[in-house]
């Protein structure tokens, strides 16, 4: 299925969670969060959640800055 | 500012062993970072929160963790208090702390805060009970104004971001220092040494840079050049220093001159 | 200045193990200056010579020998080359050492250097078998000139003696830094520890103070924060500053934000 | 006899030495320097130097300053 | 600014024949008032809004109209919008003018504007068809808000109003006329004749200062001083001043030296 | 300085009718030249001695003459003081003054008065009947000195000649001018013209500059400027200026305020 | 009848109208404003504006300042 | 005959005198002095003084400076 992950569209297998999605781009989970079609996503519920066709995913992380 | 040489710093309750707060920006690479973080020894340093990138290589949250710093994500870049409230929230579920530094900036070209949505986001964090740490300009009346909204602390600039210009108006640092009942970090504009010692004799409580320390010739060294230089003027506003005097004051006895 | 922060700091080939050179007046007691010496982690200190007074109690030479401190004698109070060069010559058959802090003012009111009469006494005690080591005011061309007439170092002021108003003109100290092949220590004036910072920062191979410590509220204190600042000051020098911008320059990514 | 010690008139018994002065006046030898006449009087000699009567004596030692 | 030295300078389509504006207050009498008004050959003054005093002697009012001045009703003292909105609309009706000095201060030690506060208040006046000059703090970001938000002109100031201490942060003034399309008036801080000049060399269109003159030892001369001073630095700016050199730059021609 | 503003500006008995000195060099033509003679109003300027160069267009000294300014030759590019006198004893030969602006450099770099030299050439040419103004460092003992051997005027750098810093350590004219009984001329640095009215300011009786006017974008327009600032800063000085104060005075009457 | 003036109480005679207590006060209408229990007060009704007992009246003026 | 003038080898005719040769080099003799052989030579004598061969002969004027 299609969905758009901060700002690029994606083919991904059906039924992939977040978790999952997360660990493929970000490497580990931690130290990121997620807002699905302008909703944060709590941290607890990726496991469980998801992904839905053409639903659009940020993907955010801590970087160097300030 | 504390009176005692070894009273501890503490924001929000929580002490740190160093008053030199490290940004993360600016570094050419996460081992220019691990070097600065150990150079200065800092308790404290600054993140940015951005869309993952899978081509980053390591992971900063290592190196951070690894020396046992605490985080304190930034809102850089936004530009209205709606996004820095947004990206505040976004930082607390990421990295599960409800400190922040506050930015919300007015252009790119100067990078100066806007005061209007500053004020409004602040307002907005501590409701939502964040420890908010504002990065202001230098006017004594919005430091009030933030103090009194609820910040944990308040962040007047010296001189704009990346400028290295060093403080341009003491007067008002001074003002603010005089005034706060939370910690006063200067924040940005530092440009070496003598900048960050300074600071701390006007009476702030803390210094926070980045460029100065991540974009010097060498950095890990310039990092213990500021470790040093604020310990430097932390002791020297607690010593209190001889006043200013126009006409010169001999420092050997003017008496007992032999008559050669 | 030398360009590695380890290279030893040395004067007529006598290796120092602190830049930081203390003067001795202005303290309210022996004690105090022991404190002071012991703060300072000082290496070198100047005395002054004068007629015996009896009723002195204790002994100023102990207190530094047992903290294993070389000697400077100073030639203050000295008003002509004749009487500079007599007093260093008693400052050399009484405390065994050919170094001296070569002084001679123009007036009490300035104490500043008389520069016709201070090379003529330069060039007298080099002659004469002596390290001189000059106080002169901020001039490059006379601080060449003492160079040229054999001085082991030139230490020209950053304000006059007491004032504590720090360096009046880095512009020049960085002139004189330019052209020296000697030490260059920055001496008089200093009023705080970023002033001994930046003196480091224009290029100074030490700083010498008396007054910024002896006659702080807390002589120890300050004692311990001049010798960081000298320390930040030599690192922040050999780490190569950031340039000063006129405009901001971020230090947090531009690209990658989140659209929320 | 009488002789000047740092401008003052001063009543020493004859035959004292310029060492027993300085030692009298300044507690040590140490750190001290002797000016007898206008003349720089060199430490090795100071036990022998028998002080006569009318002479100006300078005697210096190093004091906290600079 | 405008770049030719006979542009004329005008606030709201109206051409003031001097860019030197005086503020009244602080001088010993009326009869002061006057020779001030004359010497500084100013084309709008500023003025208090008070309770009527029948003890007063003798009529402000006069005094200007009487050199042809134009008024600047002023809403000094007032501490939230409200106040000076009201006060405004007093001045309005008083002196039939809808220009308006507006000031909101946040407290009576420091005297400086409540950056929030201010810009309410001059939205609301320029809703409510005032011409409105506001005095605001030294912040390039507040002082573009309340460009945008309609007022005629901004009024940075030097440093707080009566310490004299001149420009405390000159790149502050210039990041601000370097953004202004209406004209920029340093307020407040003046405290000599060269802080006037530079103010105009930053790029200032014009100067508005009270105390330095009129609590000068004789404010008649300081008035002169400040006019010709204004004129000196708004013809400097336009002549386009040397650049800062590190190096010396000979004047007198290096060849031709005779052989003597 | 002389406290009446109208008293008359006198160098060795000659009245001038401006305290602002004009140098003749960098400028791009004699056309310049004479809009700024023209332009700054001084009624003295300095030239150089110089081979005859047979190529040279127009005459010097025929726009000088024509606008009645009295010539002042100078020794610039001498290095020892028999070059400075020799070179002086031309001058007088071919221009049949006894005035001499005497600079003895010590190098080209700095353009520096080597202060050993100027004072024994200074001693030579007043004995030789000169009337000599010396260019002359800003320490105030070598002024003292100088005016001790007899010059008609002291003329302390304010920065090194060409580099348009102003006045690097205004202390140091201070203290010239506190000390001195002939006039005190600012002689280079200056770069605009708050650095003229600073001078004045800190009791300077006049201000001598080429390269701040000649090499401006727009000469004769910063000569007007030059001229307005002198007049300004001596003004201001004899005006009393208000003193600096660490907090905030108002301008506006604290009682009175109407009830809204 | 009684009316507080600038926060003092005072005795005027009826029918005095704002105009003339104004010129009383402050020499001439010229450069002042009048707030009568809160309410500016526009000049043209001066004249014929009869002041009633117990009002509460501010009357501003212009004075050096700024 | 030949001489230096400024530097420069120059042939001028037998019995020049000093103020010839300025005039010919400055346009005029106003501003200008002269070193002949090291020695300044006064004004005044300028007309009578005859330019002998090998001499070395500084001309010198007012140039803008300072």
């Amino acid at each position: 299925m299609r969905v758009a992950v901060n700002g690029h569209d994606l083919d991904i297998s059906d039924g992939t969670s977040l978790l999952a999605l997360i660990e493929q781009h970000a490497g580990s989970a931690r130290g990121s969060a997620v807002v699905v079609d302008g909703v944060v996503v709590p941290r607890r519920t990726w496991p469980d959640y998801a992904v839905r066709p053409g639903q659009h995913i940020e993907l955010i992380t801590a970087v160097p800055g300030g | 500012m504390a009176e005692h040489i070894d009273a501890p710093f503490e924001i929000a309750g929580v002490r740190l062993t160093s008053r030199l707060i490290m940004g993360t920006g600016g570094a050419p690479s996460l081992q220019v970072i691990d070097e600065v973080l150990a150079g200065s020894g800092t308790a404290l340093c600054t993140v940015a929160m951005r869309r993952v990138d899978p081509a980053t290589q390591g992971s900063l949250l290592d190196v951070i963790d690894a020396r046992g710093i605490r985080i304190l994500p930034n809102t850089a870049g936004c530009r209205t208090a709606a996004e820095a409230v947004r990206t505040a929230q976004l930082a607390r579920e990421a990295l599960e702390t409800d400190w922040v530094k506050l930015e919300v900036i007015a252009d790119e070209r100067t990078l100066l805060p806007d005061p209007v949505e500053l004020l409004d986001a602040a307002q907005a964090l501590v409701a939502d009970g964040f420890t908010v740490l504002p990065y202001t300009n230098d006017d004594p009346v919005l430091a009030r104004r933030l103090e009194q909204a609820g910040c944990a602390a308040v962040m007047p600039l010296g001189a704009p971001i990346g400028t290295g210009l060093g403080i341009g108006n003491p007067h008002n640092i001074e003002l603010i220092v005089s005034d706060a009942t939370v910690p006063v970090i200067l924040d940005a504009g530092i440009g070496t040494a003598s900048d960050a010692a300074l600071a701390m004799e006007l009476g702030c409580d803390g210094v926070l840079l980045a460029s100065a320390v991540t974009r010097a010739r060498r950095p890990a060294l310039m990092a213990t050049a500021m470790a040093a230089a604020v310990e430097a003027g932390r002791a020297a506003r607690l010593a209190g220093r001889i006043p200013r005097r126009h006409h010169a004051h001999a420092s050997s006895p003017i008496e007992g001159m032999p008559v050669l």
